[in-house]
């Protein structure tokens, strides 16, 4: 991007709000950034409204956190608590419907690949288990299928929260939840093997409770995408309000979850993706066509 | 001419109505006339009843769809009537005063009384073809059937003119502008392998054309 | 409805006030603007803009993303010289750096909102604003909000075709026609 | 691939030479996106559709059209199309019918979000039970999208339409959704007499810092800018904001009045206006119309044609006028809802003169007797 767009006028630069001074003067655009700084410089979340605790607002910062290039990047998001934080996100990003995220950001990613033929676009895909693994999977797959060049990211909070605690694809078998009243009779969808099989390029599994873990998987996934083809990544982001946990516990579920071996971290990486991989350690490729030298 | 022309061809899926339909269109439009063309408005299945309309006139033409009142019915199958393989029944339903039939079979069919009696009241024209002979005599196969009816057609209208017919032929069996439906398409692959060459194909359609209008024969009902 | 007679005034007009192009008002042709709803030439527009600046109170500019940002060539004269008029006038200026809903508040002392133009303007007690520089859309948005809710009358500088729903609009407005108004105010001024 | 120069539309629409043709309605789609400057055009087969999306892909394959894919289903390929809008670029689609059901979320969100997509609707029925045949009861649904929706009478209004719904939608003081709906077979596949430019020229391309909220490139400012949010509800104010956001696109569908009048020549066109009986329809309606009108006159009963070519916005005051003091208006209409005599009876001051006569549908073709008969009917 030019940076011009987060510039201020000379004129008004006494008039801007603080923080968007600070977004000017601090900000992660054009910067190299890791998960690792977070806390150095002004987040590209303003501030959310999302519950005391909640694991999908923790996944949030830290996949905003993690993105390579932030100044060319454009967040598809989908209906669900997440789609509340959007407003308040430094980026541009597209609240369309509820399941149709992967669909939308297919267009978006054609459309800037033809009007900035040589520069990078990143198109990220941020939604919930229920958008990404329920009303969407036809869709999500689909853009798989295709082919298109864009990280499908889901934040699993293994519910509907955002509609009041509903039982999704994405909960564990005999989960008592809205709507599965006699507890959920099916088990918790696979779906990074879905992804595998579906053509993704890179799929993995992480968790907030290890930030570092979850910034590499989701740098990986979008310098992936950016080059080889679609990429996927599961983020177990659980809710203390519908499952009523405290909120000072979200990162011992996650841990407890770990220890029952009901979640486990996950990595596939295809060969091309590999070697994609390799030239970048090797610093044989730059990770695009305009951030040399970064390391995944 | 001064009447307006509407020309209902009912066949069976697979013969080339549609075909004809657009062959006939193409060539009234290169005469200068106005005309419309369009099919039977259903899914395309070969041996399946099927229908195509073609309106020319020399005044602009607004009405569309199926043609109810057709001046000109050419039935492509004897089936079309013995067998009741037609969406529109009786063959000559709708058919203007003092129309004209033409049906594609060597000898005249059976029809019953009531049959004759209303085409009689009709004063209708039946004339015969043996539209199918003629394509494998000529061109050596049956898929010219919708060309040797175009030439009875022409015997009796003479309109629209031959060099129209044969450069609309040309049109649609030369380039591959022409937007054919999917299993049309198919079909005419299939035609194209009978014929070396394209214009091989024109010439003895051509010919089909003129055996066509000499081996009609007009019955009186 | 009796579409050509509906006026754009200040409000407050009630609590939901129609689109004045639902009411019959054309947006101005090439050369024109808008008072109060009737196409009149640009420069009449101009001059009544200066006119009712100059007797405000509290005149007030939201200058929008398009010329708050220093995004294009060009972008830093026009907003320079928004701010000399601003400072002709002894007016405030009062950003409108993005059109998010925000959360949880604005803070209406120093920020606009498109969502809810009418926080800022009952704060400050602006009598008379300024929009420009906002992306037509969300300037439709918040013209009507305003023209609701509020006492205030509104001013739309348009780089674009114009809005309906300001009292005075104008067109097309480029750094030239900031220059025209500056001027018009000064003289306004000078006449006393 | 021709060589082509970007004209402006005033030229292409109405200076550049015109030709004969002879084209399907299919065929004239894909001669108005050749000429569109389309950057992306985005398909999924449904009938009596599908031959248009074809072309359209021949069209990328030659080179006129950047960008094509087939879609997974209507709801996906209104999104995508939809999301390449956001991101700055001209879009085309089309789909009828069933089609149109499926991906009916997205119509509002194209509008609401201010996209100046053109999707042609090829109009069929709606189960149940299953029809591919023409039928424009889809019409009554998409009436409150907030999209324009013109309707051809023939394929050369749907090419010309087409086009001329580009540079409509486009349009900073509009920046909508244009539908240009076309009655499946009547149009689509009936091949007839076009006059239509050269295709070696073609519109402007698209710009999208023209449109009235910023494109989604990372590139636009303000850089912190989401489309489309929730009007949070934790803002005691939203409502209003809400309010106002749906008014604004019906202040947009009426400013589009101006550029369509000076584009389509007037929202209607009229026949012997002055008659005693009015025909008043929209699409293939008024050719069978044109048709009953010339039996009547030639029985010298004064009968009189309004062609309305823009559904929305809606010619309101024009019909109005025309239908003050007339002794009947007749409309005659291709669904069973009547959909376009609701319209017209909400409008003129003796909504009791106004007959929603003849109606077909299910696919079936209107004949011109149908409505001269409902005319002797009337003035009996």
């Amino acid at each position: 991007m030019s940076t011009r767009i987060v510039s201020i006028s000379p004129a008004f630069e006494d008039l801007m709000p603080n923080e968007y001074k600070e977004l000017v003067e601090n900000g992660p655009y054009g910067k190299d950034y890791k998960v690792t700084d977070l806390g150095k410089y002004k987040e590209l979340i303003e501030e959310h409204p999302l519950c005391a605790g909640c694991g999908l607002a923790l996944s949030l910062r830290l996949v905003l956190g993690s993105l390579p290039s932030p100044e060319d990047t454009v967040i598809v998001g989908s209906t669900g608590c997440s789609a509340l934080v959007f407003p308040q996100v430094g980026l541009h990003n597209v609240h369309s419907l509820f399941g149709n995220q992967n669909a939308v950001a297919s267009g978006i990613k054609r459309a800037l690949s033809l009007r900035f033929p040589d520069q990078v676009k990143d198109v990220v895909v941020v939604a919930g288990d229920g958008a990404t693994a329920d009303i969407g999977l036809d869709m999500v797959m689909q853009s798989w299928f295709r082919r298109e060049k864009i990280a499908t990211i889901m934040l699993d909070n293994e519910a509907y929260a955002n509609t009041g605690g509903q039982e999704s694809g994405m909960s564990m078998e005999g989960t008592v939840m809205n709507m599965a009243p006699k507890g959920k009779v099916f088990p918790k969808a696979d779906l990074p093997k879905v992804a595998e099989a579906s053509g993704c390029a890179y799929v993995a599994a992480a968790s907030p409770s290890r930030p570092g873990k979850l910034g590499k998987v989701v740098r990986r996934a979008i310098l992936i995408a950016r080059e080889v083809g679609p990429t996927y990544v599961q983020l177990l982001s659980p809710c203390p309000t519908n499952f009523k946990t405290k909120p000072s516990d979200t990162v011992v579920t996650i841990k407890t979850r770990e220890k029952e071996k009901s979640f486990k971290q996950y990595e596939y990486i295809s060969d091309d993706a590999r070697s994609f991989l390799s030239a970048l350690d090797e610093g044989k490729q730059s990770e695009g066509k305009k951030s040399e030298g970064k390391q995944p | 001419m001064t009447e307006k022309m509407s020309i209902r061809m009912s066949g069976l899926g697979g013969q080339g109505v549609v075909t004809a339909a657009h062959i006939l269109g193409m060539a009234a439009y290169k005469d200068d006339l106005q005309v419309t063309v369009n099919p039977f408005f259903g899914a395309e299945k070969r041996l399946a009843p099927a229908e195509s309309y073609v309106r020319i006139a020399q005044e602009p033409i607004y009405e569309r769809g199926e043609i109810l009142y057709p001046s000109l019915i050419m039935v492509f199958h004897p089936h079309v009537i013995t067998m009741g393989k037609s969406y529109t029944m009786p063959f000559f339903d709708g058919l203007e005063a003092g129309g004209t039939i033409l049906i594609n079979s060597a000898s005249a069919l059976d029809l019953s009384e009531e049959e004759r009696d209303n085409l009689a009241k009709l004063d209708a024209q039946v004339h015969y073809v043996p539209a199918s002979e003629v394509a494998m005599e000529v061109s050596g196969t049956h898929l010219s059937t919708n060309i040797a009816m175009l030439g009875a057609l022409y015997r009796i209208q003479q309109r629209p003119s031959l060099d129209a017919l044969e450069s609309a032929m040309v049109e649609r069996f030369g380039g591959s502008k022409f937007v054919a439906s999917g299993s049309t398409a198919a079909l005419d692959d299939a035609v194209k392998e009978k014929f070396a060459k394209v214009s091989q194909m024109i010439e003895k359609n051509l010919e089909v054309i003129e055996k066509a209008g000499e081996s009609m024969f007009q019955q009186t009902h | 409805m009796e579409p050509h007679r509906y006026k754009v005034v200040s409000g407050p007009e009630g609590f939901l006030p129609p689109a004045a192009a639902s009411m019959g008002v054309a947006l101005p042709e090439q050369g024109e603007g808008l008072i109060e709803g009737a196409r009149v030439p640009a420069a009449s527009a101009l001059e009544e803009a200066a006119t009712r600046l100059v007797n405000a109170k509290h005149p007030t500019f939201f200058p929008g993303p398009l010329i708050l940002w220093n995004w294009k060539d060009g972008i830093a004269e026009k907003a320079q010289a928004l701010k000399d008029l601003a400072d002709t006038l002894g007016a405030k200026i009062i950003p409108m750096p993005d059109y998010r809903p925000k959360y949880p508040m604005i803070n209406p002392e120093i920020e606009v909102n498109p969502n809810h133009p009418n926080l800022t303007i009952w704060h400050n007690k602006i009598d008379v604003c300024v929009f420009i520089g906002v992306h037509c859309h969300y300037a439709n948005m918040a013209l009507k909000i305003i023209r609701g809710g509020t006492d205030c009358c509104t001013i739309a500088l348009c780089a674009e075709a114009g809005h309906e729903d300001a009292v005075i609009s104008l067109r097309d407005f480029a750094l030239a026609d900031l220059h025209a108004l500056t001027a018009a105010v000064n003289r306004l001024k000078a006449r006393g | 691939m021709l060589q082509q120069q970007v004209r402006s539309p005033e030229y292409l629409f109405f200076e550049a030479e015109k030709k004969k043709q002879f084209l399907s309605g299919s065929e004239a789609v894909r001669e108005a996106i050749r000429k569109a400057n389309v950057d992306v055009a985005i398909s999924y087969p449904i009938t009596p559709q599908s031959e248009s999306m074809h072309l359209v892909g021949d069209l990328f394959a030659e080179g006129y059209v950047k960008e094509y894919f087939r879609g997974e289903n209507e709801f996906a390929v209104m999104s995508s199309v939809a999301g390449a809008a956001m991101a700055g670029v001209r879009v085309f689609t089309a789909t009828g019918g069933p089609g149109t059901m499926r991906a009916f979320e997205m119509f509002p969100v194209w509008a609401g979000s201010r996209l100046p997509i053109v999707c042609a609707f090829l109009t069929r029925g709606i189960n149940s039970p299953l029809t591919i045949q023409p039928d424009t009861i889809e019409m009554a649904f998409l009436l409150e999208t907030g999209m324009l929706m013109l309707h051809a009478e023939t394929a050369q209004d749907l090419h010309d339409m087409l086009l001329k719904a580009f540079i409509v939608a486009e349009k900073t003081d509009v920046h909508l959704p244009v539908g240009v709906f076309a009655d499946g077979f009547f149009v689509t596949h009936t091949k007839e007499i076009l006059h239509i430019a050269d295709a070696d020229s073609k519109l402007p391309p698209y710009d999208p810092h023209c449109a009235p909220v910023p494109a989604m490139d990372m590139e636009s400012v303000p850089v912190r800018q989401m489309r489309d949010p929730f009007v949070m509800k934790s803002n005691f104010i939203s409502y209003a904001a809400h309010a106002s956001w749906q008014q604004e696109i019906e202040a947009a569908q009426e400013r589009s009045r101006k550029h369509l009048e000076r584009y389509l020549g007037g929202l209607v066109e009229t026949e012997h206006e002055d008659a005693e009986v009015l025909l008043i329809t929209s699409g293939t309606a008024v050719s069978q119309s044109r048709e009953a009108m010339a039996i009547c006159r030639k029985e010298g009963l004064s009968v009189g044609l309004v062609k309305i070519k823009s559904i929305r916005p809606f010619p309101s005051d024009e019909l109005r006028r025309l239908a003050a003091g007339k002794y009947a208006v007749i409309v005659p209409e291709l669904n069973r809802v009547g959909w376009l005599a609701k319209e017209i009876k909400a409008r003129v001051d003796d909504p009791r003169r106004v007959i929603g006569a003849p109606r077909v549908f299910g696919g079936m073709t209107m004949p011109a007797h149908l409505i001269v008969d409902e005319i002797r009917r009337v003035l009996q």
